[in-house]
């Protein structure tokens, strides 16, 4: 049975249902439960914008409240991962790595391979992604490309509720170090979910617009607005875009982005990180070296500028890459004819 | 903690010539209705973003700021606005630029949590916890380098002080010596966790003689208390003494940020701070009753302050928002 | 007058140097001095590979040895560098980043957006990068990708002596943030390097190696990979490679690069770091899409694999790109008949 | 810090039973050899990579190790070998990683500074100082989930101390009072620069009292000394009693790693201490001047470690090195 569910509430779901299956999956984070020591409300916040909230109703002191030391609890969780348990850990804000970097980059992504193999390190690190939020420079940052770098991680940014469910019970249940990231602005957006378990397996990007005249390729809240663009391209000049949502950054289908743009010929990555060595770079650079003999025309990068996030709102809806900014980039790769 | 009583601070004489005084009750009192303002019209929808309230807490950073001038350095928090204003930065580019507006401190870019101003000697709110403590041993270093006496002061929070930043920070200060002082604004919250949930020790005091550094801790309600426990610390500092910690207790009279709906704190528990851990009201009856400040005074003080805050808000609405070209500068010196 | 210099060297003598010239400059870092608090000689080391030896002895306390808090002196020297110092910082290794990543990635890149233009933070961080010399995992890894994606941050990485201290001096003077990049494996590699003090300005790729069919790219370590995979293409094929030693990744020369390509058609670009988002994709991209219509075939990219950096010396020495891989990957974008 | 003389050991009763006088001395014998060892066999160039030598420090991981199994975890330091050994790693395995060999414990893809055998619980070696402590917080909390009455164990260094990992591990573990223990091996230096420069304050006890944690500070080459503090602390914990510091002082006997021209050290420095300060030494005095344990035993010991570290060398020599697509695999579970 599926019913409308938000991208927050699915997240909340997807806790539960593993918590419920799996006694080894805990939860860790500050405020997942809120109140922790305070004389009031015990599951007083659920997390700083309420994705948690309730779980501890229901699972008790396997959420655990952390004290504002990133380091050490994110380590604790890939320690205990390495351990046989399954942690879910939440890093706030990803933007917040700096400052625990060093257990996700050297400790758990490194162990299987320095360890020759034989150790498994099933940790999920949760993380708010994004901007548009009004947040700022230091809490509003995509840094997907950061972790996608990585060897050993694993790079997970779903784009709606129903992926959000299934890509996290994916993350749960794999066995390597994942890095989930949830763009904020998304939280209240809602699709039909169902209400069973399931999950989407890394690796396969979902093809959510078909068309014949070029390919977009995007991930997270700009998959939407690769959506508007295409939408109006059609309306207005009669082109259709064929929109990728790749869901999994690491693992990556490049079978499906090749494929698309070997049926289009163009290109159009959009990525809310910066420019440089991004998702779009890395995208647009393997295309342009795989399928170099299909392209037609320049691949286009549609990326968030080389400046960190402004707060003032006026500039930050200037920030993000918008559907004109996307449908631009597409007509440059279209012949002046097709662009009519 | 024992609550000073009326009776029991008018047997003190006060400790601060007049004009101290009335300044000192000017900057808590702006912080005061900055941040009541701020709560109003953030309520209305018209102010973005995380917005992180210092009322409760006027008495720590005008106690500490009020023995600095512009070559002392402060680095500060997410909930930065009362540090800002003691450390002198103006309340109307302030008021802009948590408007988002062109005419702001950071003109725009910067919002609530980053509001600076280097020409004050302010580096900064910060939204990164803990993030302030190694920039000021920074500024500790290049005062000592320079020899000009500045110091530098860190405020974190009793949640921030368990940021191994923060901490590493306490170790570098003493073995270096450096002229810094780290304020620990213990409000008893982190969020919507307790201090003593996430805090293994009960005193900061003995957490901060593990790294060799003398520590103080006061009632941060009681602004003579601060006043006094900060000048010892810094003088030291400024001749050379060496870094300190000062923890100020204190309580928060709003959520964590605007929009929190608190219902981890106690029934009645902001009542009862409001009512009885007032740094605002516990000073200005200490001084009034003392007879070196009349309720006159007092009163002409609100007023003026009432109207800054008014004009604050007043020009930031109508100021003018950043130009679209602003979202690409400011990233280099050059590039 | 120049003479015979190791890249080791030129570092200390652009440190000296700069020193001696403007009293703001100060350099901390761990053991740059060595024997601090020891009983025995105080300049002990200079540096865990020698590479600051010296400069006690001439400079004193304006070198200051540091405990083995990352976090405190890195973001000790970006406070001292935003209140009017010039501090160079060692970070040992670069693959230490992630105990200290927050004071550059939030703190001194962004000051100067954040306050709206009215911070500068003249703070120069050097660390080692690279493969080769047995260190492993965690002490090899070259990571310039996570900087150059960072907005605020410049990122340089010199291929030889000459360009180390030149770059280096620029750094130093340089009124933003720099992240310095010294491949270990260099350290001994000797150029002509004159004794008098010069800034080699950013932004300005250096074409090593003139050539008009194909150009390769790269910085650091793997110049000397591309400089022998093209000898080895002219001697064997007849085909004369461009190479282009990029120098500073942010800024990076998209001209030279461009102007090149325009003049061969062909491009390989060649990178130490991991495959994905790395420099390799961000060139790529960026002439992909910038000279489209100059290229003749595929861009190709040349990187180390997506695995941590193995230890045993068999497996490492697989790791970095040889000059076989860089010219394997030339003759992949030349037709047969060139390559003949 | 007082020298144990032998007379003053001899009156003291040997507080284990033989076998296990036995069995700590062929640990801290195979440490001794294997580091020995290696230290000749690095000076010969066959030894890639940097190599952290462990003699002198034996006392503190065999003295801890005794009173664990497989089921408790340790994390250990850039300077492991000694950990290894006494967490029961085979040494085989350990000698043909070191050389980067096919046989290694890891296969020859972490060398010195990356053994680990989860399988014994040791959860390894660590390049980046002070990475062990959250790590083990972790191991402590997986523990706990599962009641099964594990410990966890992090050793670092007097200059790992002053990482934000540690001190925030510290703080965390005593929070959620985990089964954990902080082993700070405190051996005077951090590569070239001393403890008394880089560490604030002159006792690691206070440090940890600082953290709500009861401390202990022994003198780690007195096996005697190491185990019967680490044997109370680790029963406490492993009783629920919660996590606890313990140091041990003690001196490297070789260099920061092999290459190290170790000025920094005061003349006749490491004669001294091998003279004065070598727990083996130490160790064997005081049993066999107690006639619990005879010097033919000893000897007989010393033969098996000798030869066991002989066919170590000599099999890691001859051992396969990686094949060429083993540097691409080890990298997923599943991708
Ligand atoms: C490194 C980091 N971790 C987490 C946060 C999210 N956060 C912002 S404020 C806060 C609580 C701070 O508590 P405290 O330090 O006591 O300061 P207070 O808010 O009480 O003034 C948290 C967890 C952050 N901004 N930075
Ligand atoms: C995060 C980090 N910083 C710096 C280093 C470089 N380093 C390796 S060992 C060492 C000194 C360690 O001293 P201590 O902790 O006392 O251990 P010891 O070597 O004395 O056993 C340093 C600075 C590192 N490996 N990791
Ligand atoms: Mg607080
Ligand atoms: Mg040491």
């Amino acid at each position: 049975m599926a019913r409308k569910l938000s991208f927050k509430m699915a997240i909340n779901e997807a806790l539960d249902l593993e918590m419920r299956r799996d006694p080894s999956v805990i939860l860790l984070g500050e405020d997942i439960v809120g109140g922790s020591g305070a004389p009031g409300e015990k599951d007083a916040w659920g997390g700083v914008l309420g994705v948690t909230k309730g779980l501890y109703a229901k699972h008790g002191n396997r959420l655990l409240d952390t004290p504002l030391s990133e380091s050490a609890y994110i380590g604790a969780a890939v320690g205990a991962a390495a351990c046989g348990m399954r942690p879910v850990a939440e890093l706030m804000f990803l933007d917040f790595m700096g400052v625990c970097f060093d257990q996700i980059l050297n400790q758990a992504a490194k162990f299987r391979y320095m360890f020759g193999g034989k150790a498994t390190t099933p940790v999920v690190i949760r993380a708010m992604v994004g901007a548009g939020f009004r947040a700022a420079a230091q809490h509003s940052q995509m840094l997907t490309p950061m972790f996608t770098h990585v060897p050993g991680l694993k790079v997970v940014c779903p784009s709606n509720a129903y992926d959000a469910k299934g890509l996290l019970i994916q993350s749960i249940r794999d066995d390597d170090p994942v890095i989930f990231c949830e763009h904020k602005n998304l939280y209240g957006h809602e699709v039909d979910v169902p209400t069973e378990a399931y999950a989407i397996p890394f690796g396969e990007a979902n093809v959510v617009r078909d068309g014949k005249d070029v390919t977009i390729v995007s991930y997270g809240l700009t998959v939407h607005r690769a959506m508007d663009a295409a939408a109006a391209l059609s309306r207005q000049h009669g082109i259709e875009a064929e929109v990728i949502d790749l869901r999994t950054l690491s693992p990556i289908d490049w079978d499906t982005v090749i494929e698309s743009v070997e049926n289009t010929g163009r290109l159009v990555v959009v990525d809310e990180a910066h420019p440089r060595c991004s998702i779009a770079t890395d995208v647009a650079a393997y295309v342009a070296q795989q399928a170099f003999g299909a392209l037609k025309a320049a691949p286009q990068m549609v990326t968030a500028p080389h400046t960190p996030v402004p707060f003032s709102p006026t500039l930050e809806d200037l920030y993000i890459p918008t559907a004109e900014a996307i449908a631009g980039a597409v007509l440059r790769t279209v012949p002046h004819a097709l662009a009519a | 903690m024992p609550e000073p009583t009326p009776s029991a601070l008018s047997n003190n004489p006060i400790p601060l010539p007049k004009d101290q005084l009335l300044e000192a009750y000017r900057t808590m009192r702006t912080i005061r209705d900055f941040e009541e303002r701020l709560h109003v019209e953030f309520a209305k929808g018209d102010i973005p973003g995380f917005v992180h309230l210092y009322a409760g807490e006027e008495a720590c950073a005008t106690g500490v700021m009020m023995h600095l001038t512009d070559i002392d350095r402060i680095a500060s928090t997410h909930r930065g606005h009362g540090h800002c204003i003691a450390k002198g930065v103006d309340v109307g580019e302030m008021m802009a630029e948590i408007y988002g507006k062109e005419t702001g401190s950071c003109r725009g870019k910067g919002g609530s949590m980053h509001i600076a101003d280097l020409s004050k000697g302010m580096m900064g709110a910060n939204g990164i916890l803990g993030a302030g403590a190694p920039l000021i041993c920074g500024a500790g270093l290049a005062a000592k380098f320079r020899g000009d006496g500045g110091v530098g002061i860190t405020f974190f929070g009793d949640g921030a002080a368990n940021q191994g930043t923060v901490l590493e920070s306490m170790n570098l200060a003493a073995i270096w010596n450096l002229p810094v002082i780290f304020v620990i604004e213990n409000n008893g919250y982190a969020e919507a966790t307790s201090v003593t949930y996430a805090t293994a020790v009960d005193s900061y005091v003995d957490r901060a003689t593990g790294f060799g550094l003398p520590a103080v801790s006061v009632d941060g309600t009681d602004f003579f208390a601060v006043h006094k426990a900060a000048g010892d610390l810094i003088a030291k500092a400024r001749g050379g003494g060496g870094p300190a910690v000062l923890e100020c207790k204190m309580s928060r009279f709003f959520g964590h940020f605007e929009g929190d709906s608190q219902t981890y704190k106690a029934k009645g528990e902001n009542e009862f701070n409001r009512a009885n851990r007032d740094c605002l009201k516990i000073f200005a009856d200490r001084v009034t009753a003392a007879g070196v400040v009349s309720e006159a005074e007092i009163a002409l003080l609100d007023r003026e302050v009432a109207s800054l805050i008014d004009d604050a808000v007043t020009s930031a609405k109508a100021a003018p928002l950043p130009a679209a070209r602003d979202l690409l500068s400011d990233v280099y010196v050059s590039y």
